[in-house]
């Protein structure tokens, strides 16, 4: 049909789908779905961070720590913005993430044991999280490729955050040392599978490639991720951990996998804390039921004077 | 001349505030107010900052030698040190009890740093100064609020109601060593409470105290042993 | 009537009333109201000590604060056990304790502050307490007589190792010494409250004495405190917060009198921390019913099932 | 022979769990269970002690020079060196969860001490075999709560129910290091759950594990934080 016509066309000439184009319903539900788990991993994600800002060891670490979490939650603001441009409505997302019918990034479920990890989440996290995202600022839906412009400025502010506490660490105590080097050592494979399955393995990528919201496989974002992370870690004098890691003639890092099979099970609901993270997630909505109604109540009496 | 220990009172009001308002950040009740609670959290740590900073600087100026900075002073002082009123230490609660305390304790703080932005210390002023804008915003989010929650929900009314209660009698020692600014208070926070459809409590003779001398309640210790647990467990290291 | 004549024989031997003896309406209610406010104070009285346990500085002292607030526990169980043989039920005593009818010592309405709190509170406040009932082990009625000679025990006990922890604090760094200072600062008043007002204020003394439940009066125990205990700060090498303390020639210590303004705001209900302890056991109370529920209903099944 | 980490792995679980069960003193659901609670409290505290102080001798006799005493290890090792199995860590949540989590671990506890009670290591054994006796009352107590909640009211039964749902997936890491001793614990746990009319729940694929290598959940921290507070603020001080 005509419709499908226009929408090959903009997307043939690299041009922006909007809200009020018609668009095939697999890509309107892709899109949703994709969008979705952006925006929930951004407020999952603010759990693990989260954790540290009460006991942040500087009062300039708290300032920069807690700024950067109530980043996160505007992200999740902007993403389900966008989102709902393609007719769908933040609570029932929110109700899909709260049981299990939309997921959000794996990397979330795994628990920050010191003030390292919030270094190693700024640093590997959000440093991986950047190499999936620059691509998706030309993604041929234009909310969702404008929402990342934002979101992508942001992050990268925060993954300087993160090397500057690595850093800092890396040049302190023999302890500080060693909290650097144990969080890098726990963190490093689980940011590795953040790219996801191995493209021989990915079934939603052919697909997306074509309609452009995805320009680059899983394996070619890694393989970016790890160049760019190896030097990084040489100036931090911290090591990865990594034995096999080396430079191959065509100046890219060869370096061993990240364990799928772990992965699996940690996207299946079972790593250390998946149910942690729903359950944190719950009981803050529903202790915030009242206020919700109270809020709404109060309107319609609003509305109720002013007519 | 303004001393180190009404320094550390306004430094520490901020600072315990904050401490207790960003334990709200990913617990609250809508998006939206996770921003807004994390961002009068930032301001009030900001707010702290500069004021344990003065403070630092002017012990420094009475000592030979080094002296102590602002993470020295909010990470190694015991709890018998800290100068906060009680108001701020209370333990979290739920939304109404944040609500009504950010609603007392920043109209508290738009007075307070109204006049000290007009007073004599040049340092002091501009840091009032620069606060007023902030807490002009922390009351305007308090006050609406409460209005949605006193008159709200049947539910809604009743948490409100039992955190103005609960609230109020910690409110009469911000005003211990500026009585005067009680009068200005009390004309923008009764009638929020009036056409919130709360009751204002009476004045009764429960008014806890004793902050100004470190003499706290017994959840500061909890506060301090969270906030300060990291900072104490390196001695001496750099962040 | 010759129920009278008992009560008065037995009373003139000093010998004991049995909770089966026929006994005076108001001596029997004046126990109730006596052991109960004293089995309440135990309860409440966990509460400020109990405050530490998590903190204490060492696992010996932490092992030493957990028995000692168990035996608080304990002296409640005996005490409400000895209220209960004047035909009272602990559950209604509970009740009175919760919505204000009943009383418990104002002392533990203030706030432990520091470690050295409690040291103060086994030195001074179990101090006072036991020259307060020492001489209720001699009490006309058997079975308090009997519950205050144990309790009385293990007060001694609990006051030997609140000294011991001032001398440790006295003898440690200037930090410790302080803080034991601060503590003796802060409770020395309120422990001479405890003997209550004035012999000239004190409304139930006389009829007490007559009964031989109360055997000195407020003003005689007070003294016989402030004697002992002046003697021990001296040991401590820590002082009273009284610079008026001096010996008279009749061989006792001259003090000031504590404001009883004070004790009677305390008293009335609003002292620093008597919010907190009663919501405190509310709350331990309410939460707890459904536990208590299912063990009588396990209770009435077993019963059920051997008949 | 036994090394310090297995000491340090058994003295953990035992210090952790009590400082757990400590939390619950004053605000037990009746008088005679604070009692109780709290005496079961200082039996692993007792426990802790000697098998730190045992760990602090056998490291100490591995070095030039003074080493750690029970206190060190207690409050001056950082969360990563503590060797504890999540379970003990996991907050205190309602009294059903107490009671469960008791039942499991004091029938592993009593599964262990036995064995080492009969073991090469003549001070351990001795440890243990003072400390079977006071876990066989842990036991006890522990079945009597599992089968009155139980099989007590809908309400007690749901709460039952939840807690050994959510704490089973905890059980699996106490017997990394020694396997063998799951069945004899399978076998004194089933049939007081099938009494208690409570679900065994299926082995799942959720098995954290990770403690024995200092890999903790998110809730150790704030314990340590708080446990240790007091005695961080006061380098080098003693008690």
């Amino acid at each position: 049909g005509g419709a499908d016509d226009y929408f090959g066309a903009v997307i043939a000439a690299d041009g922006k789908i909007e809200p009020r184009d018609e668009m095939p319903e697999a890509y309107r539900k892709s899109l949703i779905r994709q969008i979705a788990q952006h925006a929930h991993s951004e407020i999952i994600g603010m759990q693990p961070e989260g954790n540290w800002i009460s006991r942040a060891p500087s009062l300039k670490r708290k300032a920069i720590l807690l700024a950067k979490v109530q980043d996160e939650a505007g992200h999740g603001l902007y993403l389900y913005a966008a989102a709902e441009t393609l007719g769908v409505d933040r609570a029932d997302l929110y109700e899909m993430l709260l049981d299990g019918r939309q997921k959000y990034s794996s990397i979330f479920n795994y628990p920050t044991l010191t003030w390292a990890d919030v270094g190693a989440i700024g640093w590997l996290v959000d440093g991986a999280a950047i190499v999936n995202q620059v691509p998706l600022c030309r993604c041929s839906y234009g909310p969702y490729a404008r929402a990342m412009i934002r979101v992508c400025k942001e992050e990268s502010f925060h993954q300087r955050q993160g090397y500057e506490i690595l850093h800092v660490l890396a040049n302190g105590s023999p302890e500080q040392k060693a909290m650097a080097q144990d969080a890098i050592d726990r963190w490093w494979y689980p940011s590795l599978a953040m790219f996801g399955p191995p493209d021989t393995d990915s079934t939603h990528s052919a697909q997306s490639m074509a309609w452009k919201i995805k320009r680059f496989s899983n394996d070619e974002l890694r393989q970016k991720f790890v160049d760019m992370t190896v030097q990084q870690a040489e100036v931090l004098g911290l090591s990865l951990p990594d034995p096999d890691l080396r430079l191959g003639e065509d100046g890219h890092w060869a370096y061993t996998q990240p364990d799928y099979d772990e992965l699996f099970t940690v996207i299946k609901g079972d790593g250390p804390c998946n149910r942690q993270r729903i359950e944190h997630r719950r009981a803050a909505w529903e202790d915030g039921a009242w206020v919700r109604e109270a809020a709404t109540a109060y309107a319609k009496k609003r509305e109720g004077a002013t007519v | 001349m303004t001393t180190v220990d009404e320094l550390l009172a306004l430094g520490d009001d901020a600072l315990i505030a904050a401490q207790r308002l960003a334990e709200w950040t990913t617990r609250a009740p809508e998006l939206e107010e996770d921003v807004a609670l994390a961002n009068i959290a930032l301001d009030l740590l900001g707010q702290a900052r500069m004021l344990l900073s003065y403070a630092a600087d002017l012990e420094r100026a009475g000592l030979e030698g080094a002296g102590r900075d602002e993470d020295a002073l909010a990470y190694l002082r015991g709890e018998r040190e800290f100068r906060n009123a009680q108001l701020t230490e209370l333990p979290r609660g739920d939304f109404a009890d944040a609500l009504v305390r950010m609603l007392f304790f920043a109209a508290y703080q738009r007075e307070l740093y109204a006049e000290l932005a007009a007073g004599p210390d040049e340092r002091l002023a501009a840091i009032a100064g620069k606060a007023s804008k902030e807490v002009a915003y922390h009351v305007d989010h308090a006050i609406m609020w409460t209005l949605r929650l006193g008159d709200g929900t049947d539910e809604s009314h009743r948490r409100a109601q039992a955190a103005v209660d609960r609230l109020w009698p910690y409110t009469f020692e911000l005003f211990e060593d500026r009585p005067h600014l009680r009068e200005a208070w009390l004309a923008a926070v009764e009638p929020v409470l009036a056409e919130a459809t709360l009751d204002r409590p009476e004045d009764g003779r429960f008014r806890p105290t004793g902050g100004r001398k470190g003499v706290h309640t017994e959840h500061m210790g909890y506060l301090l042993a969270e906030m300060q647990s990291l900072h104490r467990a390196h001695p001496g290291a750099s962040w």
